[in-house]
């Protein structure tokens, strides 16, 4: 094979890598807006929120000491050494599923019927204040997050399509980040255990009933607030997952909540109502945007395209198909 | 019984039809404008021009701009930055590029050259509606900025791509440059803000006005009704960007002086807070594009110095307060009264109406 | 009605307080803008306390500066220009100096302060240009400019090369803002003079996604990557970098890319990652032993005292004591105690920092030695390398403080300001 | 096409005359081969079962649907299909079954958006508004001031029509139709819903309309003894095609026409 062929595959590869990364954060979007109607902006911070919240309860970090210590001039720093990630895991799911009760106490039950618009906005405002208290509660330094997935260049990849090249040809190997691999390993076991939740439970089935139509799920009987917690609490989830792969990259810091902005096109692109629509997005999204990036940057020299890239892709894909890639129809009817 | 209508008769259609059918309102409107323009400027200090009152005018424009397009045409869009961004360059362009032209004429034209490009990025409004729409204007968001910040020519090939104002005069007094005074940039936002302030509620009770809100309310009666859905749409963002263009004008050539793309006219800086602007003081209301800029403008700085001066926080934590109220204020809000300011002002004067009797 | 007037009361009152309770204080006033929230704050809150622990211990230690007391009012901009805006003017009455903390602010701030007759000092940041004290009588930038650092990082890959590196392929990595592409001109231009290729690889805000970047790395193999990077930026591509296995010791930072929270997530991977500096790191000087004394021990920390040290945090030490130092310039020169701003731009302009003097403050072998003067306020431009020891988590100092390439960045800096004087229609000063 | 145009045509002649339209969305039929003049002048009723395919046939008249096969003469003109604003400027006006106001408007608002495609003045003008842009609005102005006098909307003139009654929305809707001064009023069910005397009220409107304005209408609606009451000529659709037509009296008759509403089966 040429090299090119093998560096055009290694840019496919990566960008339906990276096409997983956007669609872990996509997953959460997709969910809440299917079966509350809410378009959550507040998932990203979600996901800043969570992954804070893991690395307090790992290394045993007081929560809000800056605070305390502030107000009373005490000197709190941290409770109990470092814990298993696997607990920590566990105290932030539930931190997760507390957080989606309270938000559907104070904010959601107050604003059914509103209009789309004022959903959210409202999601923005939960936005700040997940921001301000995560900020809170945990300080705003960066924070390393560790919870034993590897990362790095995959060795085993490279060594075997280094062969591949013709003869006497400049090559290296192809490269993938493990850690996205991972991601990939667990996306698939979160869509499938997804998919066989909603297929074959009766929760599963209510939160599909409640997606299709919100009064008919209410006249036979399904509680729309329990499924709106349950929502919630599982975008939270999903967040939390997304916190972690992010967060493994690049540390837990501010920045890691505005992967809502790369999830965004993703949406726009798999529909805002479908699982598989956000996968799917997230792959075209991810290797059309690292093509785009590496050839068409490339081609003209210029370079930090892939941004708007992403949001024109979806853009004039929407231009043929209004609802997006899996999005119901819309039939205009008088 | 302080602010009453009995009694005051409109005996034809046009006095029925002017913006302030009611005595009362009228004389609030005159003596706020009185107090505007003619004690304000001789106590403004550079805090409160730069800090407040420059903001707020320049805000309410852009919110003004938006409200047109979202709270009227019903067109929700997160691409204000980017036309903000237009408006900035523009100016800076013509700028160097004639240096002798009066700055008023520059800061109009860039509001033009925004329309134009509004004019593009909105033609996909047609076959994209709702949140598609909000999410694919942040292609025009993302492109633009990038595209001022890639393209040398747009920053006349410095360095580094800041954008640096000169001074400009208007009678001979500066407007623009660091030593412009400030009740000049204070009077010379204002004057716009009132001119086009006017410009758009005209608008909004004409004939384009009624055309954007069917659409808005029921695109396809309106297109049944004879209102051309494609043309309405375009108008209202021409009309928005136009504002939103002025806004970004004034932004650069009189408030910030100077700046650099990417970090000021970002997503987070611009076009959620103007959204919120509109949102909190009222989608479709003149009136609420003012008092939500205000809102914005100001609860930063009350909290802030509330917090830091007065109970003595440190900044940071206060910063981080500021941001947790600043949301659940938002949420509240929204619950409390999800039609904003505007609707909160007309439900305080009709309680004034009927003051002292509850009912 | 009442409580409608009563809160319209108190919101007047609390922005008046906000614009006038500053004025009437006596002592001297160095106002932060710091950004301790946002997406800059792990860079922002080493560097805020490096600042107030400075402060805090000279008015414990020596009772202020000259009998006079430091107040310094931080002020959070979260790295915004806006409300860079809102703190400058709410605090520049009575101002000594102002730290914007960003190259963004800084630009902002040029034309208001030099208007205003107050001193920004970017230490090591903003224009570079500024450096000509010819042209911008108010602004300071010592004791290196990005220019400085640009040539500095080339002249440390040449010695590597033995003075040869033509037809070596060298790219910039860089923070996609005005901060970012400060480099790039000098770099074409030493690219002209030494014949390597360069390579620019621009990476947008925030900077968590540069997959695509290190791709195109990987594929077209420099042999050095330059970086100007800040914030998340720093740490994604130290990692990537490492993921690639590009040789660490051939990725060099700018001295805002060489902080502990740059090479720590990295992890193992970071090791041999090299950066300039213009602090040295660690906690061995007698000013750490002071502030220790002064300072922590009496429980006067700022923050949580735990970036005591670092790289960020010394040089937030660095640019106090310069300040201070400022101030102490311009009370001896006007011999009052109690300095306004113009003198203290004038203590600014004759600051002579030569290693005797470090010594007395505390700061032996913590910086090269700078001076002032009406000229340059650039002072030497001198940085050095350090490199990340990974298995020590401490960064190790590589070589001497070196000059960058006057030659080149002299005649870059007289057309850049030339121009902007030209634009701004300013006189030259020091004839 | 110009309005004078349709003015030109006699009272009882044909204004508007279908050609076997047909129309299927995606394999299903909606309308099959159906054919039908209306005069000018007359109150036309298009009757039959749900989904006999009565809405889709108003559609079709004003260009919301394109037909898939067919031609529509209209005054005196042959085409395959009509578009929204070519219908709208050549004086077709309608309502609809499921209330289509601008709900965010008040009454006023919604019956000036009926003049809409009256009033010329440009952009410009209408931001500076004083001069000739005020005088357009105070005269249209006036003229809906007569439409509200007509169908007694004076009290709600200003009250946003969200907020309004079923019946009081339906005046509405017909008001703004009104207020476009149309040549032909298309009408659908807009009794749907009322209480007998809302049903006078109504009924009483639109033979106004057609008595004093001149105004034809073509009507949808299920209360036959309304339909039987104020109709000159009928149509009746089941499942998309004609099954009958003519004066009331001879519809009352008509096997089919029985045999359909009854649903008795015709084998």
């Amino acid at each position: 094979m040429s090299v090119e062929l093998l560096n055009f595959i290694e840019t496919v590869l990566n960008g339906l890598m990276s096409g997983i990364m956007y669609s872990l954060v996509a997953l959460g979007f997709v969910l809440i807006f299917k079966a509350s109607g809410v378009f959550n902006f507040a998932q990203g911070v979600f996901a800043l929120f969570a992954a804070l919240t893991l690395v307090g309860f790992q290394t045993g970090q007081v929560p809000f000491s800056h605070l305390i210590n502030e107000l009373f001039g005490t000197k709190l720093h941290h409770w109990y050494p470092e814990i298993h990630s696997f607990l920590a895991i566990i105290f932030t799911i539930i931190t997760m599923i507390v957080l989606a009760w309270i938000i559907e106490r104070l904010v959601l039950k107050h604003l059914v019927n509103q209009e789309p618009i004022i959903l959210f906005m409202a999601t923005i405002g939960l936005a700040f204040v997940l921001e301000g208290i995560g900020d809170l509660m945990w300080g705003s330094d960066v924070k390393v997050l560790d919870v034993g997935i590897p990362s790095g260049g995959s060795e085993w990849l490279e060594n075997a399509t280094i062969g591949l090249a013709a003869e006497g040809s400049e090559y290296y190997g192809m490269y993938i980040d493990v850690l996205n691999v991972w991601a990939t390993v667990i996306a698939v076991i979160l869509v499938t255990a997804l998919a066989l939740f909603s297929q074959y439970t009766k929760t599963g089935r209510a939160l599909r009933a409640v997606a299709d139509d919100h009064q008919a799920a209410l006249s036979v009987g399904i509680s729309l607030r329990t499924i709106w917690v349950f929502v919630w609490a599982m975008s939270g989830f999903i967040a939390m997952v997304a916190g972690i792969m992010w967060g493994t990259e690049s540390g837990v810091q501010f920045s890691l909540s505005l992967i809502a902005l790369k999830a965004l096109p993703v949406l726009i692109l798999g529909g805002f109502t479908s699982i598989p629509g956000a996968i799917i997005g997230g792959l075209l999204i991810g290797v059309g945007e690292k093509l785009a990036e590496i050839y068409i940057g490339g081609l003209f020299d210029i370079g930090a395209i892939e941004n708007w890239f992403a949001y024109f892709m979806a853009l004039v894909f929407l231009l043929f198909r209004p609802q997006g890639l899996f999005g119901e129809k819309i039939i205009e009817r008088v | 019984m302080i602010y009453k209508e009995t009694g005051q008769y409109n005996s034809n259609y046009r006095s029925d039809h002017a913006i302030f059918p009611l005595m009362q309102d009228k004389i609030a409107f005159s003596l706020l404008m009185l107090v505007a323009f003619l004690f304000v400027p001789f106590v403004v200090d550079s805090y409160w021009e730069k800090a407040i009152l420059v903001p707020f005018l320049i805000y309410s424009m852009a919110a003004i701009g938006l409200n047109i397009l979202t709270g009227y045409c019903g067109q929700v869009s997160l691409g204000t930055g980017g036309f903000m961004a237009v408006g900035a360059f523009s100016t800076y362009k013509l700028m160097t590029t004639y240096p002798d032209l009066n700055i008023m004429i520059i800061v109009i034209i860039s509001g033009f050259i925004s329309a134009l490009v509004g004019i593009l990025f909105g033609l996909p409004s047609l076959r994209i509606k709702g949140f598609y729409l909000a999410v694919a204007t942040l292609a025009s968001q993302f492109f633009l900025v990038w595209l001022f910040n890639k393209v040398p020519w747009f920053y006349n090939y410095s360095d580094t791509g800041q954008i640096t104002v000169s001074e400009r005069t208007m009678f001979g007094v500066p407007v623009t440059g660091a030593a412009a005074p400030p009740y000049a940039t204070y009077l010379f936002c204002l004057v716009l803000v009132v001119v086009f302030g006017f410009a758009a509620k005209n608008m909004i009770r004409s004939k384009i006005g009624r055309s954007w809100m069917a659409i808005r309310d029921m695109d396809i009666a309106a297109e049944i009704i004879g209102v051309p859905p494609l043309k309405t749409k375009l108008t209202a963002f021409a009309i928005s960007s136009f504002y939103i263009g002025i806004s970004g004008s004034l932004y650069f050539a009189v408030y910030l002086g100077a700046l650099e793309v990417t970090e000021s006219f970002d997503i987070m800086a611009i076009s959620f807070p103007v959204l919120f602007m509109i949102i909190i003081g009222g989608l479709g209301s003149m009136l609420g594009s003012f008092l939500g800029a205000a809102f914005i403008v100001l609860l930063p700085i009350v909290l802030k110095n509330f917090m830091v001066d007065l109970v003595g926080l440190s900044a940071v934590t206060a910063k981080h307060f500021e941001i947790t109220i600043w949301g659940l204020l938002m949420v509240v809000f929204l619950i409390v009264e999800p039609h904003g300011l505007a609707r909160l002002w007309s439900i305080a004067k009709e309680k004034l109406r009927r003051w002292p009797f509850p009912y | 009605m009442r409580l409608k007037k009563l809160l319209l009361g108190l919101l007047g009152s609390v922005i008046a307080i906000g614009s006038f309770l500053e004025i009437a204080s006596a002592d001297l006033k160095f106002p932060m803008l710091v950004y301790r929230t946002g997406a800059y704050a792990p860079n922002g809150i080493p560097n805020a306390d490096g600042f107030v622990d400075y402060y805090r211990m000279i008015n414990a230690r020596d009772g202020g500066i000259g009998g006079e007391k430091i107040v310094f009012p931080e002020c959070e901009t979260g790295y915004k220009t806006q409300v860079g805006v809102e703190c400058y003017e709410k605090h520049k009455e009575g101002a000594m100096v102002f730290q914007p903390m960003s190259t963004g602010i800084t630009y902002q701030l040029i034309p208001k302060a030099t208007a205003d007759g107050v001193t920004i000092y970017s230490t090591g940041y903003g224009r570079t240009s500024a450096k000509n004290g010819k042209v911008f009588k108010w602004i300071f930038n010592a004791p290196a400019t990005y220019w400085d650092g640009a040539s500095i990082a080339i002249r440390h890959i040449l010695k590597q090369n033995l003075g040869n590196i033509k037809n070596k392929k060298i790219a910039l990595v860089y923070h996609n803002s005005a901060y970012g592409k400060e480099p790039i001109r000098t770099l074409e231009t030493l690219a002209k003079k030494h014949g390597y290729k360069l390579m620019l690889l621009p990476v947008d805000h925030p900077g968590q996604e540069q997959k695509a970047t290190w791709l195109k790395i990987r594929k077209s193999r420099p042999n050095y990557i330059l970086m100007w990077g800040w914030g998340v930026m720093n740490s994604v591509a130290v990692k990537s970098a490492a993921s690639i296995k590009f040789p660490m010791e051939n990725f060099i930072g700018i001295w805002w890319s060489g902080s502990e929270n740059d090479v720590l997530p990295a992890g193992q991977g970071a090791h041999g990652y090299k950066a300039l500096t213009f602090n040295a790191p660690g906690t061995d000087y007698q000013v750490h032993k002071d502030i220790k004394k002064y300072v922590h021990d009496k429980g006067n920390a700022s923050g949580d005292g735990s970036h005591f040290g670092t790289v960020l945090y010394n040089r937030g030490l660095f640019q106090a004591m310069v300040q201070v130092e400022a101030a102490r310039v311009a009370q001896k020169m006007h011999g009052t105690s109690k300095i306004t701003a113009a003198m203290y731009r004038d203590g600014m302009e004759n600051v002579n920092l030569d290693a005797a003097r470090m010594e007395q403050l505390g700061f032996k072998n913590f910086s090269p030695p700078f001076k002032n003067t009406c000229e340059n306020h650039g002072g030497s431009g001198l940085a050095a390398v350090q490199q990340w020891d990974a298995k020590a988590k401490k960064w190790n100092m590589i070589t001497e403080y070196m000059y960058g390439d006057s030659d080149v960045v002299d005649k870059l800096i007289a057309e850049d300001s030339a121009k902007y004087a030209k634009e701004q229609k300013i006189a030259l000063r020091c004839n | 096409m110009s309005l004078s145009k349709i003015k030109n045509i006699p009272y009882g002649k044909n204004i508007i005359e279908l050609k076997n339209i047909s129309l299927s969305f995606g394999g299903v039929k909606a309308l099959t081969e159906v054919s039908f003049e209306v005069k000018r002048g007359e109150v036309f009723a298009i009757i039959g079962p749900n989904g006999a395919g009565k809405s889709s046939m108003l559609n079709v008249i004003n260009g919301f649907y394109k037909p898939t096969s067919g031609k529509i003469n209209f005054a005196g003109q042959e085409r395959l299909q009509m578009e929204p604003e070519f219908a709208a400027k050549s004086g077709i006006a309608r309502t609809f079954q499921n209330i289509a106001l601008f709900k965010g408007m008040s009454t006023l608002d919604n019956l000036m958006t009926g003049r809409l495609l009256k009033q010329k003045q440009n952009l410009f003008m209408q931001a500076l508004y004083f001069g000739p842009a005020e005088k357009e609005e105070t005269f249209h102005r006036e003229k809906v001031e007569r439409v509200i006098d007509f169908l007694d909307l004076q009290s709600i003139r200003r009250t946003p029509v969200g907020s309004l009654p079923y019946g009081l929305q339906k005046r509405v809707e017909l008001g703004r139709a009104l207020a476009m001064e149309p040549e032909i009023l298309l009408l659908d069910e807009p009794m749907a819903g009322m209480n007998v005397e809302e049903k006078q009220d109504m009924s009483r409107f639109v033979l106004t309309a057609n008595h004093e304005l001149k105004t034809t209408i073509v009507l949808i609606e299920h209360d036959m003894s309304v339909v039987m009451d104020i109709s000159d000529r009928i149509v009746v659709l089941d499942y998309g095609k004609k099954i009958g037509s003519g004066k009331p009296e001879e519809i009352r008759s008509n096997k089919a026409v029985i045999d359909a509403y009854l649903g008795v089966s015709n084998d």
